[in-house]
């Protein structure tokens, strides 16, 4: 089981990450090379589908957490759609769910923050 | 206890047990947790509970495996070659897991994760927590060759 | 190949090794598939090829379950406590699983799994056939005090 | 993962056998149990469906095709329906798939043996 990363670009402050897979020690590595490409390109809002996601463990929550924080600090946020259940349960006895914005489809993350995907 | 007495205790008991031995690395925890997924789904534990033991044992191998980076990294002459292993214990109402490593220890994390993005946060507080919120008990034994994390988990029935 | 040399020429060649040792009982067979399923997955072999590994090394894990069942009925005062030992050594380009168990030889199966209903046919040969078919190799080595099954599984990239 | 058996009685010679899960040493004495109690019943056509099985091995082999010549004995048939694509395979490498009939449906199969499901 391995993660695959598919990153569309909406527009230039943008971008919408579909995921895939499991987000473990192993594979976050490449999520977060992947993100600090992002960030390098002044990104300010990501959207992040989790849809097909099936396993998240603290290596993931960590990258995700700051990630947030450095979109925060540049007004922009991190978009959370979709997340099984499992991976909601996950959110949720951490705590993080409070500090993330989950949203149940691209749609409604984009109508949240006015964006276009 | 003595490996004798144990050896003892669990013939008695008839205890089930299953053992994994795979190296300290980052590519082969998924492997671990696959096999605690089949051990957990032997037992008398719902979905929920399952997943939650799946992750909490991958918190540990994790645990393990970036301390072993650390330690390769402070200290270059360690071979880099460790081990972790994993015993699981089953009885008819709980599950122990024992997560062993042969990572030295003494050697704190501080500043090897550094991150010139800065997306990296403490996640070793993260998985630790995780740990205690997904089974019923922790212990983390620490000697200067290793670390032993043992998780309990009471199964309640399905 | 002594332990010490096998312990060397694992070192020089940088061999990764998952070993697995659970009780050698029917129910304990899926934990045993599930984690060749998380080794095989991690080399490049096609999904075709992980389910090939997956079914070849269960049958092997059945076959010594049913030795073990075949033994206890023939010598009752055998304990009856077996494990299976499953050693999976990956390289860049094969996989080699060895299943071991330690149920004594030489109690043919015949007449034990003989079946009122008339439904039981020879399964050994069909699991024997099965592993033939799987992998590139199948050796059988057999002593007196169990036997050990050696599957050889060459992986082309996918 | 273990083995679901849901057995429905169309008619007095006739069991629809669904199975869900996996076929192994551990679950198939659960199967030949349940297949001995149809057998004792006087069935001649047992159609089973294999959508849901994951993973047949051997001894679910040994005891499909003890099943069938039980059957065949008495004029009936034992009819797969729908195997995964896994599943066909195991049939194709051990040369079964030319002694069972295997049929898409179970429709495919009533009208194959001129039953009624
Ligand atoms: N387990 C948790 N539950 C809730 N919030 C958390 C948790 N872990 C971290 N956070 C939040 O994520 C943010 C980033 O974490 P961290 O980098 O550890 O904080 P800091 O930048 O203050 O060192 C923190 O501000 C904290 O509020
Ligand atoms: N691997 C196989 N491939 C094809 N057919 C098989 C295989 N194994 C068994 N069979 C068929 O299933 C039938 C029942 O098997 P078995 O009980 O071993 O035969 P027998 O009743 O002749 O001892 C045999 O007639 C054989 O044709």
């Amino acid at each position: 089981m391995n993660l695959t990363i598919t990153t569309t670009v909406p527009s230039a402050n943008t971008r919408l990450i579909r995921l895939s897979g499991e987000i473990d020690i192993y594979t976050s590595a490449q999520l977060k090379q992947e993100i600090a490409k992002v960030l390098s390109e002044g990104v300010r809002f990501i959207v992040l589908n989790l849809s097909s996601v099936e396993y998240l463990d603290s290596t993931g929550l960590g990258l995700l957490i700051g990630t947030l924080k450095r979109l925060r600090e540049h007004n922009g946020n991190l978009v959370i759609v979709s997340p099984s259940v499992r991976i909601v349960r996950v959110f949720e006895i951490t705590g993080l769910y409070k500090i993330f914005d989950i949203c149940a489809t691209e749609q409604e993350a984009a109508e949240k923050e006015n964006l276009q995907l | 206890m003595t490996d004798k007495m144990e050896k003892l205790s669990d013939a008695l008991l008839d205890l089930a047990v299953v053992t994994l031995t795979f190296p300290c690395s980052a590519e082969y925890v998924s492997i671990a947790r696959l096999a605690i997924l089949g051990i957990a789904s032997r037992m008398a534990f719902s979905y929920d509970e399952v997943e939650d033991i799946r992750l909490a044992v991958g918190e540990a191998c994790t645990h393990a495996v970036e301390r072993s980076v650390v330690a390769d990294m402070r200290a270059p002459t360690n071979d880099g070659h460790g081990t972790i292993t994993i015993v699981s214990t089953m009885t008819i109402n709980e599950l122990t897991v024992e997560i062993k490593d042969d990572v030295p220890t003494g050697f704190p994390p501080e500043g090897v994760f550094q991150d010139p993005v800065g997306i990296d946060i403490d996640r070793q507080g993260l998985g630790a927590l995780l740990m205690e919120i997904l089974v019923d008990k922790v212990d983390v034994d620490t000697t200067p060759n290793g670390t032993c994390v043992r998780l309990v988990k009471h199964a309640h029935g399905v």
